[in-house]
């Protein structure tokens, strides 16, 4: 499990917390209580734009702690998606095919949307599968 | 206050003589204002900063508080003729306009600053942060204001006197018969006309008129001293009216007299008088115009007091009582003669109290430089004085001395004006009275 | 030649799924500090687009943008770029060459008349006719004119084609001159550095496919997105500038610490990139982190500014010889004045005698 | 970024031409004039001409006792800002590049931030010179064009300077180009206005001091 906190914009200084983490746990509060009376509502956090230290981001991952669900996604390199101790917030890790973290997010959701399949994929394996089943009976393939 | 001498709109006051055109006095005034301008001249016409503490120093300005009166300002039309005549961007400045060009009724407005309000003592001189000479440029002005013929008439009508029996007041020819006079009114020989002499003693003119007790004083000592001296009616007034009234020829004329007078009778040494601006004349200028140094000495009558004093060759008597002195300007802030006074009051064991400005920072009797005599100054004179007259209340000094023939008028005019018993004693005199028999 | 499949089709066929445009959006939206909010509207935009033709000129250039985009070295997120975009002309990418190549970019700007985009590295020689630059027999102008002609937009990438770059340094013998000079009617979008980050030119291109506008441009035509801060507003050694604490050589017990680079001539100040903020080699490092002054690779003529090493707050030309020549004149112009003062002196007196 | 390279570049080549021509222009315009020679006898044990110039210099730093008080406020606001501008100038680390640049001379540099402050106080200091010469009537009256021009051209690059440390008000580049162009115009008039005096004052101070201390008078 290579380490979570080694963010990608990693700042030298390794002094103490800028204070950065208390702001961004208010901010994913304020976002559940939406989520909580709205379940369609959904919104994202970026961390890479925020000036975290090392300090911050481990903070910050420790007071969000971890929840049940642990998802790897290979895509173009591996996106790595825990749900936090708080269920409808989750931690997105984006890297890229040498597995350099790239992107870092706070999702506050039912469901992150990438977790989601898409329609369009959707539609087309729907299709696909319908063929894989006319080749696998010898039927010709109808439209 | 003397009336205007021709008709003028009604104009601060300002005289004018000759009948030169009004072009051709703007041009004479800048051309010799600009003539002798040295390297030292020019240097200072370049410094001002314009800071004004030149003013916080100048009695005419704290006595009135008008700002017209701060030095520099008498400088000003001059500063525009140098930047136009002399200065190293004279050319450009003239073609382009840059500086105007100097004007009459200007140099008419600036006579009162020049002649009436500045006794060229020099007391700006010591607080200027560029250490610009201020009074040298105003001394310097009057050179050009002389030769536009803008001078006031009373000093220009002693000029003129001057000029035809050189001294302001006195005819050569009554020389003898006013020292005759004196010497049996005092009853001291005073040797006029010989031949040769070691010394040629010189006066200033109030002595050859009411105040002819400085001559036989002087006698006096030189009696005791047993050394052979004369005055001459070659040259007999050191004072030098061309000096202040900035008229160059003239300032040559009356200086050649006594040098020469000196040399012709075999004199080692010039005695000047207790007179300011015959130190400045004599001691500073004389070799100017020979281009190389005198053999004769010049000595002011001061440091000669302290001379023989300081070498025994005439005692004094203790007289005790307390005393304070009036630093003449031309002879201690521009002469360097501070020493020499105090030295001759304490050999005459008075308790010196010092005014609160003395030696070179002493402020002016207010009459120097001609002031005294240009009579339409005097009721600024009559104001400026109060400022020194306080400060010698203060000392409540017994006796009040000081070494300066004007001064001394100009302390006995301003205190019959302002009512105020104090006399003003003669450091000559005071020795000559003391000597010890 | 049927319609061409939308992108999303296309690309889920080699098995980039919809959730790989959706991760690469995010990213892109990041690079760009557009709101998060923001990836979904252009994954989707990018899924609905066609696939991009792009037309890759590589001028009086030396392949460092080319290296700095493709970054052979180690595939990264980027590189999905070259999947939404077909790159039908490119000399050191195609595999084509000679009259096949030329032939190949023909018929990519016939099919795409209009809408394909035209990617610049390189500066474009200009004297003699542009003689020092030719490909298959036609000089880079030529080419240049031609291939612009139809095109949607222009993209100049690198210092080279934005702002004419080394070639462009003086004396400038080849007379390089930058895209912009030429190209005139059509926009055109600059994105400097020598060379340039490969997230601004991903950006960019991603920008065009998913919103078909330009991103907000500077008064250099560039991307504010990415061009909009200097280095020294995001540098992490600004509290020692701001203090005074400078290296004062480049392994000084200051540049040990990590000091500012000022004194070393770094030109952070007024060079406008995002070396600072996305860093480069995928967030490892930038010049000044690993020791070396920013030499501001990403403004007009940072070549010809008076050395790499020479602070910010000292002169570029050379003085000395100039204060020599102007001490001579003044003592000269002071000698003549003072004469002159001397000579209307003497005229004085020579007139009062 | 143009304005920047030309203010660099050309403008600073320019200033400075101008700067030490018109000094030495004026300078040796003065000098050069002739010198009037002091025939009269020396006071006894009066020092060398040349030791009374330096004393001269050096005591007239400071006012004499006597005119303290009255000069109080002049005396003290003027040193405020000449040493303000002297440590701003000499002590800022990006200035002393600059002087490196140009004479190969450096030595160690004040905290920016210490001498950011320093540069306030010299502005104040200069504010309060302008208004003084507005409002004391000495002042007003002395003053012509020149002295206010001095003025502006001495207090533009303070101002410049500090806005372009705090990158206030503009893109650096801009601010950095104003600051240097400020400090070539200020160079441009150096010469033909009354900052000369920064040259002139030892030769002004020196003449009087020879004068005097011929005489046997401290001046």
């Amino acid at each position: 499990m290579e380490d979570l906190n080694a963010g990608p914009y990693a700042t030298r200084r390794a002094d103490a917390g800028s204070g950065v983490a208390d702001a961004v746990v208010h901010e994913v509060a304020r976002l559940l209580r939406r989520l909580a009376v709205d379940p369609d509502f959904a919104d994202v956090i970026d961390l890479r734009s925020l000036p975290m230290a090392d300090a911050d981001r481990a903070s910050l991952r420790q007071r969000l702690g971890d929840g049940e669900i642990d998802a790897a996604l290979n895509l173009a390199g591996l996106t790595r998606i825990r749900d936090t101790a708080y269920s409808g917030v989750w931690w997105a890790r984006h890297a890229d095919a040498d597995n350099r973290c790239v992107l870092e997010q706070i999702i506050v959701a039912r469901v992150p949307e990438l977790l989601m399949a898409h329609l369009a994929d959707i539609d087309a394996a729907a299709v696909r599968l319908s063929l894989e089943l006319s080749r696998a009976q010898g039927k010709p393939e109808h439209a | 206050m003397s009336a205007v001498s021709t008709a003028r709109p009604a104009h601060p006051a300002y005289d004018q003589q000759g009948e030169q055109s009004d072009e051709t006095r703007v041009d004479a005034a800048m051309r010799s204002f600009v003539r002798e301008f040295g390297v030292t001249a020019a240097l200072h016409m370049e410094s001002c900063v314009r800071c004004g503490m030149c003013a916080e120093a100048c009695h005419f300005y704290v006595a009135t508080g008008e700002a017209k009166h701060t030095p520099i300002h008498k400088l000003e039309p001059f500063r525009r003729a140098y930047l136009r005549e002399a200065g190293p961007f004279a050319p450009l400045v003239r073609g382009l306009g840059i500086v105007k060009k100097l004007r009459i009724d200007e140099l008419q407005k600036w006579q009162e600053l020049i002649y009436d309000s500045c006794t060229m003592c020099g007391r700006c001189t010591m607080v200027c942060p560029m250490g610009i000479d201020i009074a040298e440029l105003v001394k310097e002005a009057r050179h050009g204001m002389f030769k536009a013929g803008l001078v006031p008439d009373r000093l220009a009508l002693m000029d003129r006197a001057a000029q035809k029996w050189g001294s302001p007041a006195t005819p050569g020819e009554d020389l003898p018969d006013i020292l005759a006079e004196a010497a049996k009114q005092y009853g001291v020989d005073i040797p006029c006309d010989l031949p040769q002499a070691d010394i040629l003693v010189t006066a200033a003119p109030a002595e050859l008129g009411e105040h002819t007790k400085a001559l036989a004083s002087a006698a006096k000592i030189l009696k005791r001293l047993g050394v052979k001296w004369t005055m001459h009616q070659g040259g007999f007034d050191a004072s030098n009216i061309g000096f202040n009234n900035g008229d160059l020829a003239l300032q040559e004329r009356l200086t050649r007299a006594i040098i020469d007078t000196a040399l012709k009778i075999g004199a080692k040494t010039v005695l000047l008088p207790e007179c300011g601006h015959a130190y400045g004349a004599a001691r500073w200028e004389a070799a100017k115009w020979y281009g190389k140094a005198l053999p004769v000495r010049i000595v002011h009558m001061t440091e000669f007091l302290a001379e023989l004093i300081e070498s025994k060759r005439i005692q004094v008597k203790n007289v005790g009582e307390t005393v304070t002195f009036h630093d003449p300007c031309q002879i201690v802030r521009r002469g360097g003669l501070q020493a020499a006074p105090r030295t001759v009051l304490a050999a005459l064991g008075m308790d010196l109290i010092e005014m609160k400005d003395h030696g070179v920072t002493g402020y002016c009797c207010g009459g120097g430089g001609g002031v005294v005599s240009n009579v339409r100054a005097s009721p600024l004179r009559h104001k400026v004085f109060e400022i020194k007259r306080q400060q010698i209340e203060a000392t409540a000094a017994k006796h009040f001395v000081t070494s300066c023939g004007q001064c001394q008028i100009t302390f006995e005019q301003g205190a019959k004006f302002a009512h105020w018993e104090r006399k003003t004693e003669s450091l000559l005199e005071l020795v000559a009275d003391n000597l010890v028999d | 030649m049927p319609e061409a499949m939308l992108l999303g089709d296309l690309l889920r066929q080699m098995g980039i799924s919809r959730r790989a445009f959706l991760k690469y959006a995010s990213y892109m939206a990041s690079l760009m500090a557009l709101p998060p909010s923001v990836a979904g509207v252009m994954a989707d935009g990018l899924a609905k687009a066609r696939r991009q033709a792009v037309i890759w000129l590589s001028l009086q250039e030396c392949t460092g943008c080319t290296e700095s985009l493709t970054r052979s070295f180690s595939p990264s997120l980027e590189d999905l770029i070259f999947d939404f975009i077909s790159l039908d002309y490119h000399h050191t990418l195609q595999a084509a060459s000679g009259e096949a190549a030329e032939a190949a970019r023909r018929q990519s700007m016939r099919e795409n008349r209009g809408k394909y985009l035209v990617v610049v590295d390189g500066s474009v020689p200009t004297a003699d006719g542009g003689v020092y630059s030719v490909i298959a027999g036609r000089t880079n102008m030529d080419m240049l004119a031609e291939t612009v002609e139809h095109a949607a937009a222009v993209i100049a990438v690198g210092t080279c084609a934005s702002f004419g770059g080394l070639p462009q340094a003086d004396p400038n013998p080849t007379g390089a001159v930058a895209i912009t000079k030429l190209v005139s009617g059509k926009p055109v979008i600059n994105i400097p550095g020598c060379p340039p980050m490969p997230q601004a030119m991903a950006g960019t291109i991603t920008h065009f496919l998913s919103f078909g506008t330009l991103p907000e441009l500077d008064a250099l035509q560039r991307p504010r997105a990415f061009f909009g801060e200097t280095i020294h507003d995001r540098c992490y050694r600004r509290s020692f500038y701001e203090r005074g604490m400078f290296a004062k050589s480049f392994d000084d017990e200051g540049a040990r610490q990590g000091w500012c680079l000022y004194e070393l001539g770094c030109k952070g100040p007024v060079t406008y990139n995002a070396c600072a903020s996305l860093k480069w080699n995928g967030g490892v490092s930038f010049p000044i982190q690993s020791g070396h002054g920013c030499i501001g690779c990403s403004e007009p003529r940072f070549w010809d500014r008076g050395g790499l090493y020479r602070p910010l707050s000292a002169g570029t030309t050379d003085v000395g010889k100039v204060i020599g020549i102007a001490a001579a004149a003044g003592a000269a112009l002071g000698a003549g004045a003072a004469a002159l003062a001397r000579q209307r002196r003497a005229s004085t007196s020579a007139k009062e005698a | 970024m143009e304005l920047l390279d030309f203010a660099r570049g050309t403008a600073l080549a320019i200033a400075f031409a101008v700067f030490v021509a018109g000094t030495l222009w004026r300078l040796a315009g003065v000098l050069l004039l002739p010198r009037i020679r002091d025939f009269s006898p020396a006071r006894e044990g009066a020092p060398p001409a040349m030791l009374g110039a330096v004393r001269a210099v050096l005591r007239r730093m400071w006012p004499r006792k006597e005119f303290v008080q009255a000069t109080m406020f002049a005396t003290i606001n003027s040193y405020v800002f000449h040493i303000g501008l002297a440590l701003v100038v000499f002590g800022l680390a990006p200035h002393i590049l600059f002087i490196r640049n140009l004479t190969g001379l450096a030595w160690p540099a004040l905290p920016s931030n210490l001498v950011f402050g320093i540069g306030v106080i010299t502005l104040a200091a200069l504010v309060g010179a302008l208004a003084r010469r507005l409002v004391h009537p000495v002042l007003r009256l002395l003053s012509h064009t020149g002295d206010y021009l001095s003025w502006l051209m001495t207090v533009l690059p303070v101002i410049t300077g500090l806005l372009a440390t705090s990158h206030l008000g503009a893109r650096y580049e801009t601010l950095l180009a104003v600051h240097i162009l400020s400090v070539a115009a200020l160079l441009v008039w150096f010469p033909f206005g009354k900052l000369m005096h920064a040259v002139l004052f030892a030769f002004s101070r020196g003449a009087t001091g020879m004068r005097f201390s011929h005489r046997g008078v401290n001046v």
